[in-house]
């Protein structure tokens, strides 16, 4: 802990001396704000680049950098400076802070990330169900944004959101539940600590394949995005959002979508654990940008779902394969198998 | 603090006459007590842990209890187009 | 103005919605529940003894059935 | 007589809690309301992690913000008419006695707990209630408490859905 400062002389080294400490890196620069604004914005690019090249184009190409990757940097100036509209009869402060809670929604979570055995910001004894608990306050944000919009495709794309959420909400949580079982703990470091040996998607693979499919129906991804099907809704229900609230709401979306890929990442691929030649943090991003891929790789090959089919599919088959791995795991933890990996 | 919430609780509950407004207050009735029980497990020497125990089972039963309340809601609509309380006043649709 | 491919808005906006996908709500809300039980369920699993988790499992075998009657009504979607 | 120091942590909570709670009842359309309680619910939440009760704030948050506003708000769209969002408090004398009974009842339970204040200790003992062991009391230690949940969970589920229904 640093003294506050007593005289005008202090105050120099007492800046340097905050700036420089753990708290104020992992909080500002490492796994905090600046990192998660630059992988976002890594993301938005990778996307579209990645995308392109399935269907055999070029992508982003002209804003500097090699392959364009300077991008989102011109995609954001653009944005800021678009006018923002509001539609007419629109509820106003919903429709503006609606957008800057899910931004928030979408950045909290990253505090009980960590990204190695040292880069947590908060090591939260309850860390699992945390980050539940903040994402499901994702559908009512949006059925919220959808209202206020006083328009109906917003309206119609944001009921979609809602049930589909809701529907593959639960498959989710029962599929973690394995890894929680096997792991004995809802703390992040813990869980990724108890996979040092092995993996969990070895002795969980029927939930991994849930977890998967259940984050991509979260995240709206292809073959899930119903809600944003461009054909019927135009955009979903942020058809009404432009400018600056357009740009906000993507920075959430894509903050969530690395929430996730990083979350698969800590419960199934064994987090920051790898080859001792690159350092924690590497190993982690790394494994959250190949998750993410494979989530993104579906949108260049699929068409999507009927939504009474999706919902069905959720909490149908999903479900019934979660829970069938929560007694594979019972039988496996009784039976004394895993013991040779320490479980 | 946790006497004021049971205090508009009840305020809401005797005054509204708007179903879904009743309902809240009803949920803010239940989580004064909740409060109540998890303070009070907390201030016990030694501290119990049977305080969150009940807890628990009271939020499984409150959200069940708000599940089936808007149930009634939705048919009391159904059948009066309205959800005024004192509207429901007829035995009979 | 709302955005509806460049023709004037009809109507109201916020019009009462079809409630074809209701009971997979009412599902959720009770599912949340029981996940969160099962979490709590799942930290101590190895900490207790394995005849006692006989318990949650019957608890799960208890709810097995309204889900299957639920889900059979949730698909009939003419109840709706 | 404070059970609690009055520390910021606790007037802010307060402060948080207590405001939702007002607005969800007097917040002029319904949608407010509902937003405001779903405030109100996590300023409880607060409360929880204050006490050491963390995976019960996550309960709090998941549950009732996460999943019964859902439920409230698609309901509100449901029924939602022009009628419903007007004012629909009683006439001003009923307002009145609301307002007596709700303040009578909040003050007679202050003062109990007033005095009954200084019986109770001022520095809450240290804690030690992991939340492992939250888990296995829950599955263990009270049988038939388990096997009613999961009948009122599973007669909700099926009641409400019943109640729901259309009738043809």
């Amino acid at each position: 802990m640093v003294n506050l400062p007593s005289t005008p002389a202090d105050i120099l080294p007492f800046i340097i001396a905050v700036v420089t400490s753990h708290t104020f890196i992992t909080l500002v620069f490492f796994p905090g704000f600046i990192h998660l604004v630059i992988v976002v914005m890594f993301l938005t690019w990778y996307e579209r680049k990645l995308l392109a090249r399935i269907q055999l184009r070029i992508g982003p190409l002209y804003a500097g950098g090699p392959g364009g990757i300077l991008q989102p940097i011109a995609d954001g100036v653009k944005l800021i400076f678009k006018e923002v509209m509001i539609p007419y009869k629109a509820d106003k402060p919903l429709f503006l802070g609606v957008p800057l809670a899910l931004v928030f929604l979408g950045a909290l979570p990253f505090a009980v990330i960590p990204f190695g055995q040292h880069w947590v910001i908060a090591n939260l004894d309850v860390g699992l169900v945390f980050i539940f608990a903040v994402t499901s306050l994702f559908p009512s944000m949006i059925l919220i944004f959808a209202w206020a919009s006083n328009s109906k495709y917003p309206f119609l794309g944001g009921l979609r959101s809602l049930f589909q959420q809701v529907a593959y909400e639960i498959p989710m949580w029962i599929s973690a539940l394995s890894v929680v079982m096997l792991a004995g703990s809802l703390n992040l470091v813990q869980i990724v600590n108890a996979q040092q040996k092995i993996w969990f998607i070895v002795p969980a693979f029927l939930s991994f394949i849930v977890f998967f499919i259940a984050t991509m129906a979260e995240l709206e991804r292809l073959p899930f995005d119903l809600p944003e099907a461009e054909p019927e809704l135009v955009a979903g229900w942020f058809t009404e959002s432009s400018g600056a609230i357009y740009m906000v709401i993507f920075l959430a979306l894509y903050m969530k979508l690395y929430l996730m890929s990083s979350l698969v990442t800590i419960l199934f691929l064994g987090g920051w654990w790898g080859p001792a030649f690159l350092p924690q943090p590497v190993w982690f991003i790394l494994k959250a940008l190949v998750v993410a891929t494979f989530i993104i790789i579906p949108r260049g090959v699929y068409p999507r779902l009927r939504v009474d089919l999706l919902i069905k599919i959720g909490w149908t088959r999903l479900l019934i394969i979660a829970l069938a791995n929560v007694f594979i795991t019972v039988v496996l933890l009784s039976t004394g198998v895993l013991a040779a990996w320490g479980l | 603090m946790s006497a004021a919430l049971l205090g508009i609780g009840i305020y809401g509950l005797s005054v509204k006459r708007n179903a879904i407004r009743i309902l809240f207050a009803v949920e803010l009735i239940v989580n004064a007590a909740n409060l109540n029980f998890i303070a009070f497990a907390r201030y016990m020497n030694p501290p119990r842990i049977s305080g969150q125990v009940i807890v628990f089972y009271s939020i499984a039963a409150a959200a069940m209890e708000a599940a089936v309340g808007l149930a009634l809601i939705l048919v009391a609509f159904r059948l009066n187009s309205s959800i005024d309380v004192r509207k429901l006043n007829k035995l009979k649709g | 103005m709302p955005f509806e491919s460049g023709q004037v808005p009809q109507g109201e906006a916020r019009k009462r919605i079809v409630m074809q996908y209701y009971p997979y709500l009412l599902m959720f809300v009770v599912f949340d529940v029981v996940g969160m039980f099962l979490f709590a369920w799942g930290i101590s699993f190895r900490s207790i003894a394995p005849s006692d988790s006989l318990l949650v499992l019957l608890f799960l075998f208890l709810l097995g059935a309204p889900l299957g009657y639920a889900l059979k009504m949730a698909l009939h979607r003419e109840n709706w | 007589m404070d059970l609690i120091p009055p520390d910021a942590t606790f007037v802010v909570l307060t402060t948080i809690t207590l405001l939702g709670a007002i607005m969800a009842l007097q917040a002029k359309e319904l949608i407010y309301g509902a937003i405001s309680l779903a405030v109100s619910f996590i300023g409880i939440a607060g409360f929880f992690v204050s006490l050491d009760a963390p995976y019960l704030a996550m309960l709090q948050i998941a549950v009732y913000v996460g999943a019964v506003v859902v439920l409230i708000l698609f309901t509100i769209m449901l029924v939602r008419r022009e009628e419903a969002d007007k004012d629909e408090s009683g006439e001003t004398g009923e307002s009145a006695a609301g307002l007596w009974i709700a303040g009578l009842l909040a003050v007679s339970i202050a003062g109990v707990a007033a005095l009954a204040g200084p019986n109770l200790p001022t520095n809450p003992p240290t804690a030690d209630l992991p939340i492992t062991q939250l888990g296995s009391v829950l599955a263990r230690s009270y049988p038939v408490p388990l096997i009613i949940l999961a009948l009122l969970l599973s007669g909700a589920l099926l009641g409400a859905l019943v109640l729901a229904k259309v009738d043809r």
